[in-house]
């Protein structure tokens, strides 16, 4: 194990992935640039810089994966993949089905997206759930180091189209990252940093460490929060989802995205439609606003759900019988 | 002409027949109630004078009117008509219907129906290609219309192949109309080939409706291709006689000029032609014409035959 | 009233407002050829054919709707928006709330999408759900003659940038629709086309005449079934829809969309969140697969749900006691 | 030069410093722990020199590097600060931050930071004003960098604004950079051009770091827009010459590159310019320098002291 910043164990992985496959090759408007140990080893053919235009470097890596190759595309920004859509929407996750199964598309996106850099709303846009609606594509948003490598790993040996978000805010966190270079994060599995008994927290990416503030906090007063870290967003590992609430009986679900139409309305669907017996509250999402992100520090702050929501969140449930209702959501959020 | 152009006028000949009959057996279909289909009746010497200067090594990306490259590549038709009436022996098991069919034994191996689609993925598949994924020497042709070239991709497309240095040749079928729009209601006369040349990319422009115009121009450049590995650009100048798809009535259309079109029908042409050199006369030609309806409508019995889909099958193959 | 078609309604719609308010105007591609009347009476300049090119026409839109028109565009099939979603998205929906609320995007976006036409994947994807989820845009789907009109008249009085979907398969279904060009549908307001007691089926766009079909059925078997067609998905009617669960304390949501990430996990989530305590069944999604639209017409209607899904999906709740567990819903839809 | 050509250049260089000034300092609160910025240093001859060459009722779209097209326009720093720093006082409240910062009180009306996203929009605002909203005979100039030119939007937009005769100014700063990517690995060397003139737009080309070419350039084909109310096309070639944002220490640019164009700061050919006609003395220099910094430090001064917007506020004005 090694101790490194999700930033490079995103890079250790291209570069351990692009060693063991030939097939593998980089492409980005810099990725050559920002990434000089691997254009260096692997040359400018696998590691390649490209014009600033996302729609064709996102067509050319499905082109390029449906006849032999495994690219891997830098687009930088999530916002920036509203330029990539039809690629990767209309071609990479409907071509394999509509040809009746002639090709595949073993692909990886990667985009950054998420509070923390005060960059707005244009840069800032966690709208992984787009993508999960869409058919025939994986989407992953890993919260620690040690995922963001084994995940990257998984997903360029994975032959589907798969989405890989980067939260910003956690790009420089560091974490013991594995050194073995066969060691991957399968995809679909979730992780459950933390158990308990009394409520179930799901969330994933920049928001597992604040529901394991909140779990921690929630044991002072006498809560034992079980912690589930997602991880894969698509495929969703309902079955750790469900196992859980079948345990506690209580469900939250905290992330930074909009909650409307988001993955936490897709897991309180989960819940009610099929853990519904199980169920002994309401369950609560805290999530980002159906707002832009603000630039402004202040603002962005108040987007991004807190440790003490989720503890007021939780106590609202009655569970230590101090708060009632829908407490722990903000006004706005009542609309979501 | 000599003999041999000759034979190989008339077997391009019988495929344009083919082609003409598979269209029109088409939208007869689909006026007995079958599914729309867009039918290239009026381009189809592109097709065949373009697929004729590949081998069988090369890639062909393709969008929603597809028949005539299908057929030119040598598609059955059995299974074209399968496909386009949904049915499990069609060329994607009637997942795709007529808008999006891939057959990659044949080497069309990606199709978009969304209009520019099938320029974003182009350059991927010659990508692979350069970088020594298939068989050597081989190159990508794609096929899309001058609809497509208002799409910023095309735009992309281009710079990258040029830059890169794809091989990669490019077949614009200007046939004057997108859907119900004419071409010049979006762009300048000229203007296709206009772009093409400012991304430095060597560009030919011919009359699509004369197969040996076509047929040559797409030799010189798959030559090129192959000679420097850098990407062509080849505007065919031809016209979508039919309307966009279906029972499209082409009310829309001004009348003089569908009667010029009509005049220089790539069938029509060819037939002249050959007849001129002695190599078609009225019985030949009766005989093949009457080939190609026995073979479309074998062809449709197959299909109409040929089972639905299971629906339990519906999910499968969504994910690898 | 009169009888009438939607495709007429819509136009007639169109023709109504642009009468009423000269800064109105219709682009897209073909939008001057398939509407000759509109063409002719507010010519070139306010009904523009235009290059096919999606992006130019909605980001021109967008920059027309901040500068004092009010532009209407047809981008005719959704997935096609696809290469409009930067100027849809990251622009419309995000360039209000970024400048501080300088400006206003009054401008209705008009796409189809649905089963019954066979045309596959590729024209017919109903991702309504990806616009409810982006900040800052109203989406609406209407299933009748007379709201498609209204809807359509009110979103060009709307100040927000609209998302219009029309269902390919009611585009030729006629209805009663008013001939008042003072009457709109207002936004954001759910319709009960027939109440009940026993439970809620919500719906919209095609599937609310398979929800209509399914509670007349269900009549036959004695149990209640109130329906409500959503018409608005964003902003929902949660008012409606939370009072009417009070009412039955069951919930079915039903349509052709994918679930996941969709409508249907927006309302599931809506209930178990605020509206636990009158729940008294498992909620249940009747809702299209994760996969995209096969073009085979077997299989184009294996994927939409059906009256008798529906009607299994309730008696599946036990209402008659005839079924148990998750009997409606067949085998791939478990996963959804 | 005459005394009034003089006195243009001298006001324009006290433009040109404040810019600067104002770029340096945001570079330097970013080092202490404020957001990242784009810097313009280096191309404040383009912001400039395009436009003094406009009048107010004209429209202005620009992307994520405005600073300098801000401030060329009268914008104060101060509300340029406050914006930045996220407060109240800043031009849209805090919430834009510095990537996308309107101004509609200075008809800087729409921004965006998605690089193309100004180029998607601004046919919209010119088919607006063509249509009779706004001031007659105003036209719209958009500013965009070279990378935008290589996204597809570009051409689309060409091309509507050549169909529909928009009164359009594309301004093209093409600082040899497109973030971490230099130009010439995206593109060939006079591709930008030779894209605007595919579209048939009239096209020119300058030094962007001689202001007295840019203005001239500029207030050219104004004048044709405002003429014949057709779009025009401006390439202004200049350099970046810091890096992409806040501390980017521009590892991997080339240092002769670096050297060449740091020899061109505009700052500096001005000054040379106005120091030959007579027009600028060293102290005078100084002082104008002085009085540049004494006005950033003000501004910074009031946006450190605005308030935060309040948190209560986080949902309001999303929908109208
Ligand atoms: C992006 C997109 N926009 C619109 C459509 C609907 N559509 C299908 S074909 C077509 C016309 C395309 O014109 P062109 O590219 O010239 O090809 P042609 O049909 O003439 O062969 C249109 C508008 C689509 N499929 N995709
Ligand atoms: C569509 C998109 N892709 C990537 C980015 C990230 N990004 C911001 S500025 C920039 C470089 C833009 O280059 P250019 O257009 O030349 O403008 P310059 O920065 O040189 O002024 C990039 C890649 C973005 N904002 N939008
Ligand atoms: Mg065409
Ligand atoms: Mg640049």
């Amino acid at each position: 194990m090694t101790r490194m910043t999700t930033e490079q164990a995103l890079t250790q992985a291209l570069h351990e992935e692009m060693r063991r496959d030939e097939r593998v090759l980089l492409m980005g408007e810099g990725a050559a640039t920002k990434r000089p140990a691997l254009a260096r080893e692997f040359g400018p053919a696998r590691v390649r810089n490209t014009p600033l235009a996302e729609a064709i470097i996102a067509g050319t890596a499905v082109g390029a994966a449906a006849s032999g190759l495994r690219p891997v595309i830098d687009l930088l920004f999530a916002p920036c993949l509203t330029y990539a859509m039809d690629a990767l929407v209309n071609s990479a996750g409907k071509l394999r089905y509509l040809s009746g199964g002639l090709c595949e598309f073993p692909l990886v996106t990667l985009a950054m997206t998420g509070s923390g850099w005060c960059v707005g709303g244009q840069h800032n846009h966690n709208l992984e759930a787009m993508f999960v609606h869409a058919p025939g594509l994986h989407v992953l948003m890993p919260s620690t180091a040690a995922d963001s490598k084994g995940l990257l790993k998984a997903a360029i040996r994975d032959e589907n189209p798969v989405l890989f978000f980067i939260d910003l805010g956690l790009l420089h966190q560091e974490g013991e990252v594995s050194d073995d270079p066969g060691d991957i994060v399968p995809i679909g599995k979730a992780a459950v940093p933390r158990h308990g008994r009394d409520v179930t927290l799901v969330s994933y990416a920049k928001t597992v460490p604040v529901c394991l503030q909140a779990a921690a906090e929630l044991e002072q007063r006498g809560v034992s929060a079980e912690v589930i870290d997602l991880r894969s967003l698509k495929p969703l590992d309902t079955t750790c989802v469900l196992d859980s609430i079948a345990r506690t009986g209580r469900l939250i679900i905290v992330h930074e995205a909009s909650g409307l139409c988001g993955i936490a309305a897709e897991l309180a669907a989960l819940a009610v439609t099929r853990a519904f017996d199980a169920l002994r509250a309401p369950v609560v999402r805290v999530t980002g606003p159906d707002a832009p992100a603000a630039s402004s520090w202040a603002l962005e702050q108040a987007a991004v759900p807190q440790a003490q929501q989720v503890v007021d969140a939780v106590l609202g449930l009655g569970l230590t019988g101090g708060h009632g209702g829908a407490a722990g959501e903000p006004a706005w959020r009542a609309r979501a | 002409m000599t003999e041999s152009q000759t034979q190989t006028l008339l077997r391009q000949f019988e495929t344009l027949l083919l082609i003409r009959a598979c269209e029109e057996q088409l939208v007869e279909l689909n006026r007995q109630g079958a599914p729309d289909t867009c039918s290239s009746i009026g381009q189809e010497a592109c097709a065949v004078g373009v697929i004729d200067a590949l081998e069988a090594r090369d890639r062909i990306l393709t969008n929603h009117r597809s028949a005539a490259h299908l057929i030119a590549r040598g598609a059955e038709p059995e299974r074209i008509f399968a496909e386009v009436l949904g049915r499990i022996d069609g060329y994607c098991g009637g997942r795709s219907g007529t808008l999006h069919i891939a057959a990659r034994e044949l080497g069309i191996v990606l199709t978009s129906t969304i209009v520019g689609g099938e320029l974003s993925l182009a350059p991927g598949v010659a990508l692979a290609q350069k970088m020594g994924h298939g068989d050597p020497g081989a190159i990508t042709a794609v096929f899309f219309g001058d609809g497509a070239a208002c799409e910023g991709i095309f735009h992309e497309a281009l710079n990258l192949a040029a830059l890169w240095q794809l091989p990669l040749l490019f077949v614009c079928e200007n046939n004057q109309w997108q859907a119900y729009v004419h071409r010049l209601e979006t762009m300048a006369d000229a203007a296709i080939t206009a772009w093409a040349e400012g991304h430095g990319i060597a560009t030919q422009s011919v009359d699509g409706n004369d197969i040996e115009a076509v047929h040559s121009a797409a030799k010189s450049a798959v030559a090129a291709i192959r000679a420097d590995g850098r990407p062509q650009f080849l505007e065919l100048r031809t016209y979508r006689l039919r309307g966009h798809s279906g029972q499209d009535d082409q009310a829309y259309v001004n009348a003089d000029e569908l009667r010029y079109w009509r005049s220089r029908d790539p069938l029509l042409l060819l037939r002249q032609r050959l007849s001129e050199a002695g190599g078609l006369d009225a019985h030949t030609f009766a005989a093949l014409q009457h080939d190609a309806h026995t073979r479309i409508e074998q062809a449709v019995a197959f299909a109409q035959a040929s089972p639905w889909p299971d629906a339990a099958s519906l999910t499968e193959q969504v994910y690898a």
